[in-house]
């Protein structure tokens, strides 16, 4: 039989003011099954705690109502209180006669009534409360870090210094992302692989970061703490254990003309090819799509005959591994829109209308024209370049309405860059407004204007046309009077949009996260949890979220590490017991649960899973539905969902909301 | 198939060789077009200007009209008209409240699921599938399509599948046995209804894309837009002032082009109705060896 | 005329946007009838139809629905859930011939302190007019009973 | 023999099948399930139009399971009813074999069950001429005298529970109508009670119903249940557009959403 | 045993007189499904005179599907009980057929055998049988196997046969007597004749004898597995019997308040003989068919010397599956 003691709080004046407390009090006294009642001026202060304490242990009570502020406010103190006199926290309930009733109803005999309601009410439902405990899920303390980009390197260091493990996963046959193809980076202009290249080399040497790269996630299951993934490790072709990266191999590989990914196809590489010489590993990978040996059944062989190491293996297939790991943070980066997206700029037709990474691989002392700025068509140095910000950003008609951030700073730079290199040439940058939101852009933007002169045009290009060896730049100066403006220019530089990665959505699907119709990642929060994703235990790190510039991509990336460590200080997570459950019956019905599991479907956390109920010989009796306290937020749709009632939520009990609303309405 | 026609104004005016080309073309392949009964004004170049209601009024009377004479679909030959027609239509499908409203104006309901087709759409869909056994001379030259503006936006009601770079026109021109020219002009502005009020403006714009043309070698331009056709072809002496150089290219509509690819005599095509003497163009014929 | 009717209204929120409104009106200090009391769910999504219909059994005459906006669910997707359960219970209710109008759905979010209390004293107002909910409570009886009451009221 | 009995008699002598539930005629002419479990039983088969049960019901029963390789004889409702169960991970554990008889009268076996999902997609079934009667004299009807008709036929209820005996979507090993922790629906049999039961099953059916109208024709006292979910599958096609018993992936309209749901009535 | 007669003409008559009498008089409805139901009606033009049978049996005016045995209240002052024993009515049936009249003889004997149950027996002593024989049957009637035929008296307290023009009147007991006069200047006098040419046929389709002996062995028939496996388990068969008498006592409401209930209840549902531990006795409805099958023509007849059917044939019209019951009598004791 319940013992249930009643603590109406006066909140100082702020309740009893308007609430008739003692009334409320001895009508309280009276309801059935409660044994103790009373009110008092400070509930929450140490002697109203001590109170209920005290209370709880001379009456033996078995739960408490305590009426006061908004459970939002005080639930907490009063679940601390009660535990400290020996019951179960969960035995606590608070009628909110503050924010609900004294502060919001004049003195009278009705807001007395409401609030006696409201005690009434919470009565009835702890009398059905049960013991609840906090869950408790190990941590496995390695953390998987999906992208070796610059966003990727940072969290993978970040957490491996703190002392736990990292694996590492990336597509490419070397980390560094796109930070590795950039010249010099803004707004410093110090070179970028200067500054990237020793990030790599730490990556690859610390002994807490496992590497995997030329390597994808295959699969995710699991939940915080307790993540399955499957990693894919594509054939590589070469057995790195063996090879020592002296480079004999691509030296003589024949077939030479492929284009070269990593200066964006405007140089060449061969079959067998390391991407750029500070790559990390810097040890080569076979392309087989056009690698003569496998594209004419066996011909050539060429670098398995020169390998002083004997490492080629041609024989090589994709090999998958199992690691369980504790969190993940996704840093797959972003792409970048190409000239044949722009039909009114030629649909990539001219071959010196390129985009921004291209030219990053122009001005870049390691890219194909060894840092001197040639335009790809005839290798000229071009006099005239026209640098087109917003290219396909901020355009409804082309679909990405979003700002691609990180335009406006480096078209300032690629003018600089550019202007620096050739004095005498001419940049013009057709822009619509000038994003220099940051540490020192500003003022870098306002020197390429000012010192380099570099010619701002505020406005549109509404096309751009060969004619006679000449680019014609069709534009207008909105702040010349709309006047249309034409120039003849040797190259241009499209700032084109930032994207999501192509692979993002799949990549998402499989770590069940959620994302944009952009295809960028979703934080769980815009402003509170920028960095966690909805599914607990999966950060976000740099672009795959939105467009980041560097120092952004690595402060959410510490940022995320950070998050990631937090979750690694303790041996298991505790959550709150307020978790959806699936009844248990005595055989032969075993669960009421009748496994339909159309309760999986609106599970936004997909914590339920299936359960197998076998007899003593392993015979499947009856495939029900199990919720996964890991995962299960507490949300309750299923329980709304589940027609025979077999899923049930602690704490919000389909007893406790019934026994509410009858005692609500039954005075 | 019943197929509707929409003429507007111009059609029966100004660019009377236009209507008459696009109905010998159709004879000669044996289709037939209905014109919609009592069809009123498009509202082009000034209602809209002034009174949007009127602006969907007008076409949306017009769609009503083509409704219940049982039309599933109409062709509209001109740019401005078919701008407006289509606009309209758009508009109304997509907003029940001003439906209704223009539904009051007219006092005439109307469903809007008309198709409307423009005269590139029209021969693709009608006249291509038995045009080849019709066509006995080869267009010999290098011909610019100019598409102009109101084919190519706004973007909802586009007629053409890449907007910044059309080659509907082009596709004809080819049948017709003419080597279609890549330029950079072929959805630049004429000048349009300046024609008349600014005269210089239309000179130079319209200048730009007689000169371009002619600088990639086009021995005529293709239009299927009455007013284009009024600016490159009517204004040439102002064009001329302007350029400093005589460039005496003749503009054809699509259809003309087409005719002459079909044997259709000159005049029937009403080709003698231009003020660029077209002669060279039909020199240019050659007879298709059978 | 009497004093005037004064109806109960039973209020189905979610915890995190609708509660928390009802908390900020409440901290505002802005003044509503006192005709509704909340009863306190995690999420829209949790909130049973069949709560609905024992609140009106059990004597209420009226109830309010409310939760987070669309794309705000603390939870992403609860209210998207409970949004097409609502559009179903609704209409069959109706079909079964059952006053809807004295169930009112709402999204107020934990910002929204004032359209909660505005809410309130309107849905109060609707159901003032109303009158009480009697519907079921006329149907307490069993057929038999039904017709001897009619007898003996002859 | 028939060649439905020539048919069932292959498919137990090749294996197939080692239970089939079927039709016979009963004493008093009517078609009674018969549970044939060996070729002699055979000839008492028949499966005329005049087969209106929805034998599907019985997929679920533990001794039909227990027979693993199971035929039945079903008609289009029994079919969609099967879509619908699979959808809904109920027949799993059995190899079942499914026999039709198409418009022509021709017998139709179906070999998985994409054959019998194309199927029904293509002979889905229209409300029943009466239905659609009834239906439009109830929308025709003013709330208050829905609210007479439907209270009307509750009292009447009895609480027998044969609509859903019958009912091959309530499948529930235990039912919230006989729950008592807590007691969501009285025992007794009053007429709240009994609305707030119907409303539940229906709400409960919504979106999964099969429109099978078994329930209505089979209630004792005449209660036209299966009205209320038949409306509410009207409204969950108009709204949503799914359609119920019609393709075994996404199965249910109503554990699903689209953020662009449109409704006029929250505030 | 007297006999009357009465022109079928004033029947209605005799009917409005027996409602002025201030009873409740229950009579065939044709209700809307388009099913004849009992229920209390103000005036003979509701009555329907073309049934075979009504939907359910008159049972529920003795034994109503819902009988409050008491309520209680609990406020400061105590706890009040109160039952409304007082408030059953007078009540007449009306057109109730022969069997379902005979039905009363069984009820009587189960509820008032040993441990009298009160509700009953006020109800019973409250109510008339006014039976009206049957002129036509169907498929599912089987009255004569059970040895009563659609003329027997047995249960009624006056049975009415029309016969053409007029109407012949068996008054069985002192209620019927009360009945005649209430509008005595209608009924005239007669003498005892053969009601057979005027009554339906049913043929019989077993020897009772025979099924009474048989069935003592039938428990373990194979074939009640072909006989039941198509049961649905509902209830619709147990409700509509005018015999079948489980009941489900239940407790309505809250501490303060509430009531205990007798509801209707059927051996047909799963949860009939569901232990709290899970454990099921009857596990499937072969079982439980069978329990209810060998209930009417052995249990009853063990425990109170009655077969407990009365070939009704209301289980076999309504049940979902059309299982038929004799049918399957006799498959068993074949």
């Amino acid at each position: 039989m319940a013992r249930i003691g009643v603590f109406i709080c006066h909140c100082g004046e702020n309740i009893s003011a308007t609430v008739d407390v003692a009334k409320v009090a001895e009508k309280a006294g009276k309801l059935s099954g409660v044994a103790f009642s009373v009110d008092y001026k400070y509930m929450c202060s140490d002697p109203g705690q001590t109170l209920i304490i005290e209370a709880i242990k001379e009456h033996k009570l078995t739960g408490i109502v305590v009426a006061a502020c908004s459970p939002r406010m005080h639930e907490g103190t009063f679940r601390k209180a009660a535990e400290k006199a020996g019951i179960n926290p969960y035995f606590c309930e608070m009628a909110n006669i503050r924010e609900h009733v004294s502060w919001v109803h004049p003195k009278s005999d009705a807001t007395t009534q409401k609030a006696l309601d409201i005690v009434r009410t919470m009565v009835a439902k702890v009398k059905k409360n049960a013991a609840l405990f906090p869950i408790k899920v190990p941590v496995t303390k390695t953390a998987l870090v999906i992208g070796g980009g610059i966003a990727g390197i940072q969290a993978a260091l970040d957490i491996a210094n703190a002392g736990h493990q990292v694996i590492m996963v990336e597509k490419k046959p070397s980390i560094g992302g796109h930070m590795s193809q950039l010249s010099e980076t803004f707004p410093t202009l110090d070179c970028s692989q200067c500054i990237l290249t020793p990030r790599m080399v730490e990556v690859a040497q610390h002994p807490n970061i496992t590497l995997h790269t030329y390597a994808e996630v295959e699969s995710v299951s699991g939940f915080v703490g307790n993540f399955d993934v499957k990693i894919k490790m594509k054939a590589k072709s070469v057995d790195y254990k063996k090879c020592t990266g002296c480079g004999a191999c691509w030296q003589k590989c024949p077939s030479k003309k492929i284009p070269d990914e990593f200066n964006e196809g405007m140089g060449f590489r061969t079959a067998i090819y390391s991407p750029f010489p500070q790559a990390v590993p810097n040890k080569p990978v076979i392309d087989r799509p056009n690698c003569t040996y496998f594209t004419k059944g066996g011909k050539c062989g060429l670098c398995k005959k020169v390998c002083p190491a004997d490492a080629i293996n041609y024989d090589a297939v994709d090999e998958f591994i199992d690691v369980k790991v504790g969190a993940i943070i996704t840093a797959t980066g972003f792409d970048l829109k190409h000239a044949d997206f722009f039909p009114e700029y030629g649909y990539g037709k001219f071959k010196d209308v390129i985009d921004g990474m291209q030219f990053e691989r122009l001005a870049s002392a390691s890219g194909p024209t060894a840092g001197e700025i040639r335009r790809p068509s005839d290798g000229k140095i071009p006099e005239k370049i026209v640098f087109v910000a917003c290219a396909g950003s901020r355009d409804k008609a082309k679909g990405i309405e979003y700002c691609s951030k990180i335009c406006c700073m480096y078209t300032a730079k690629h003018a600089m860059l550019y202007k620096h290199k050739n004095h005498e040439g001419k940049a013009y940058v057709f822009y619509m407004d000038i994003r220099a939101a940051g540490k020192d852009y500003d003022e870098f933007v306002r020197r390429a204007i000012e010192e380099d002169e570099v010619q701002y045009i505020r406005g549109r290009v509404s096309r751009i046309y060969e004619k006679n060896g000449k680019l014609i730049v069709k534009g207008v100066d909105t702040l010349m009077n709309s006047e249309p403006v034409n120039i003849e220019a040797d190259m241009v530089v499209l700032a084109t949009a930032v994207v999501a990665n192509i692979e993002a959505e799949s990549l998402a699907q499989k770590l069940h996260i959620s994302y944009n119709k952009h295809k960028f990642f979703a934080e769980a929060h815009p402003k509170l949890k920028p960095v966690e994703t909805n599914t607990a235990g999966i950060m976000l790190a740099g672009a795959c979220q939105s467009a980041k510039d560097i120092p952004e991509s690595v402060s959410q990336a510490s940022a995320s590490a950070s998050k990631v460590v937090g979750l690694f200080s303790s041996n298991e997570l505790t959550r709150e017991p307020i978790v959806a459950v699936v009844n248990r019956q005595a055989p032969p019905n075993f669960t009421s649960c009748t496994g339909c599991l159309l309760c999986q479907e609106v599970c936004p956390y997909h914590a339920i899973e299936t359960e197998d109920i076998k007899d003593r010989g392993g015979n499947l009796i009856k495939r029900a539905a199990r919720v996964n306290a890991g995962l299960c937020q507490g949300c309750g749709t299923c329980v709304a969902m589940c027609r025979n009632k077999s899923i049930d939520l602690q704490g919000f009990s389909n007893d406790q909301m019934l026994s509410e609303v009858m005692a609500l309405l039954n005075s | 198939m019943r197929i509707g026609y929409y003429p507007g104004c111009s059609l029966e005016g100004s660019s009377k060789e236009y209507n008459d080309s696009l109905f010998a073309v159709a004879e000669k392949c044996g289709v037939t077009l209905e014109v919609i009964k009592d069809w009123s004004c498009c509202g082009a170049s000034a209602a809209h200007n002034l009174n949007h209601d009127l602006a969907l009024a007008l076409p949306a009377r017009t769609l009503a009209l083509a409704e219940k004479q049982g039309l599933e679909e109409i062709v509209v030959p001109c740019a401005a008209c078919y701008s407006r027609i289509a606009g309209t239509k758009n508009e109304i499908s997509r907003n029940v409240a001003v439906k209704a409203k223009i539904e009051g104006f007219i006092d005439l309901k109307l469903s809007a699921d008309v198709r409307i087709l423009t005269v590139f759409e029209f021969l693709q869909k009608y006249i291509f599938p038995t045009v080849d056994q019709h066509i006995v001379n080869k267009l010999n030259q290098k011909a610019a399509c100019y598409y102009g503006c109101l084919y190519t936006r706004p973007k909802e009601i586009a007629a053409v599948e890449q907007i910044e770079n059309p080659m509907e026109m082009d596709e004809v021109i080819a049948k017709a046995g003419a080597t279609p020219i890549e330029w950079a002009f072929k959805t630049e502005c004429c000048g349009a209804g300046l024609s008349v009020s600014r005269t210089d403006i239309v000179a130079k714009l319209s200048g730009k894309i007689i000169e371009d043309a002619a600088d990639r070698g086009a021995e005529s331009i293709v239009v299927a837009c009455p007013m284009c056709h009024m600016n490159l072809d009517m204004r040439r002496p102002e064009i001329k002032k302007q350029l400093k150089k005589d460039i005496n290219i003749p503009v054809l509509f699509i259809t003309q082009a087409l005719g002459l690819s079909m044997g259709i005599p000159a005049d029937k095509l009403g080709l003698n109705k231009h003020y660029v003497p077209t002669d060279k163009v039909v020199n240019c014929i050659v007879k298709m060896e059978a | 005329m009497s004093e005037q009717f004064e109806p109960k209204i039973v209020a189905f929120v979610c915890n995190w946007c609708t509660y928390a409104g009802a908390d900020l009106a409440g901290t505002s200090r802005t003044k509503y009838a006192t005709n509704v009391s909340i009863i306190r769910f995690p999420c829209t999504g949790r909130i049973d139809f069949m709560l609905l219909m024992k609140a009106f059994e059990n004597g209420a005459d009226g109830i309010i629905v409310s939760g987070c906006h669309p794309n705000d669910c603390h939870y992403t997707s609860g209210n998207f859930h409970a949004r097409r359960r609502w559009i179903v219970f609704r209409s069959l209710l109706d079909f079964m011939g059952f006053d809807t109008d004295r169930i009112t759905f709402s999204w107020v979010s934990a910002a929204e302190g004032t359209k909660w209390a505005g809410l309130v004293n309107e849905v109060t107002e609707k159901i003032r007019e109303k009158g009480p909910f009697t519907e079921f409570k006329k149907l307490d009886y069993s057929i038999l009973e039904k017709i001897e009451n009619d007898v003996v009221t002859e | 023999m028939t060649s439905l009995q020539n048919k069932v008699t292959e498919l137990f002598e090749n294996g197939t099948i080692n239970l089939l539930i079927g039709f016979k005629e009963a004493i008093h002419k009517l078609p009674v399930p018969c549970f044939i479990d060996n070729v002699s039983q055979v000839e008492q088969l028949i499966f005329t139009p005049s087969c209106k049960g929805n034998l599907s019901v019985y997929l679920l029963k533990t001794e039909v399971k227990q027979a693993k390789k199971v035929g039945i004889l079903a008609n289009v409702a029994t079919l969609r009813a099967i879509v619908q169960l699979v959808s809904e991970n109920q027949l799993g554990d059995i190899e079942k074999t499914v026999i039709t008889l198409d418009a022509k009268g021709e017998l139709v076996v179906f070999a998985t069950m994409d054959e019998l999902e194309a199927y029904v997609q293509a002979n889905f079934p229209d409300l029943s001429e009466e239905d659609k009667k009834l239906l439009d004299q109830l929308n025709a009807m003013s709330r208050t005298e829905r609210w007479q008709y439907w209270t009307e036929q509750f009292t009447a209820c009895v609480k027998c529970y044969a609509c859903r005996a019958v009912c091959p979507m309530c499948y529930c090993s235990s039912c919230t109508v006989e729950g008592n922790q807590p007691q969501w629906i009285k025992v007794s049999s009053e007429t709240t009670g009994n609305l707030e039961w119907h409303t539940m099953r229906a709400m409960h059916l919504g979106g999964r119903c099969i429109n099978c109208g078994e329930c209505g024709r089979i209630c004792p006292v005449g209660i036209p249940v299966h009205m209320l979910t038949v409306k509410m599958n009207q409204d969950i096609e108009a709204e949503f557009g799914a359609k119920t018993g019609f393709s075994v992936k996404n199965g249910y309209a109503l554990n699903s959403f689209k953020p662009g749901d449109k409704e006029q009535f929250i505030k | 045993m007297n006999i009357y007669n009465i022109k079928s003409s004033q029947l209605a008559e005799f009917f409005e007189q027996l409602i002025k009498s201030g009873k409740i008089v229950i009579a065939p409805v044709l209700k809307k499904s388009g099913k004849v139901f009992f229920e209390a009606v103000h005036s003979y033009d509701q009555v329907s005179t073309d049934y075979i049978q009504t939907g359910f049996s008159a049972k529920s005016v003795v034994f109503p599907k819902v009988e409050e045995l008491f309520s209680f209240k609990k406020d400061d002052e105590g706890i009040e009980i109160t039952n409304n024993l007082h408030t059953i009515p007078e009540t007449v049936v009306w057109g109730l057929r022969p069997c379902d009249a005979s039905a009363f003889n069984y009820l009587t004997e189960f509820f008032l055998k040993e441990n009298p149950d009160t509700y009953f027996a006020v109800r019973k002593e409250k109510t008339t049988l006014i039976a009206i024989s049957c002129a036509k049957a169907d498929d599912a009637c089987f009255c004569t196997s059970v040895e009563l035929n659609p003329g027997s008296t047995s249960g009624s307290d006056m049975l009415l046969t029309t016969m053409g023009e007029s109407v012949y009147v068996e008054v069985i007991t002192e209620k019927g007597k009360a009945a005649v006069e209430t509008a005595a200047s209608l009924f005239t006098p007669g003498e005892e004749k053969s009601k057979e040419e005027f009554l339906a046929k049913v043929t019989s389709v077993f020897s009772m004898d025979e099924v009474k002996e048989r069935i003592k062995t039938a428990y373990d028939s194979a074939e009640w597995k072909h006989a039941s496996m198509g049961c649905f388990g509902c209830g619709a068969c147990a409700f509509a019997c005018p015999t079948c008498t489980c009941f489900d006592i239940q407790d309505e409401g809250t501490q303060d308040s509430g009531k205990r209930l007798r509801c209707w209840d059927a051996c047909g549902f799963g949860l009939f003989t569901k232990h709290t531990s899970g454990h099921n006795p009857r596990t499937n409805q072969t079982e439980r068919r069978r329990q209810r099958l060998m209930h009417k023509f052995k249990y009853s007849v063990e425990n109170l010397g009655i077969v407990s059917c009365v070939g009704c044939g209301r289980c076999i019209r309504n049940c979902p599956a059309h299982l038929n019951i004799f049918e399957n009598i006799l498959s068993v004791t074949k």
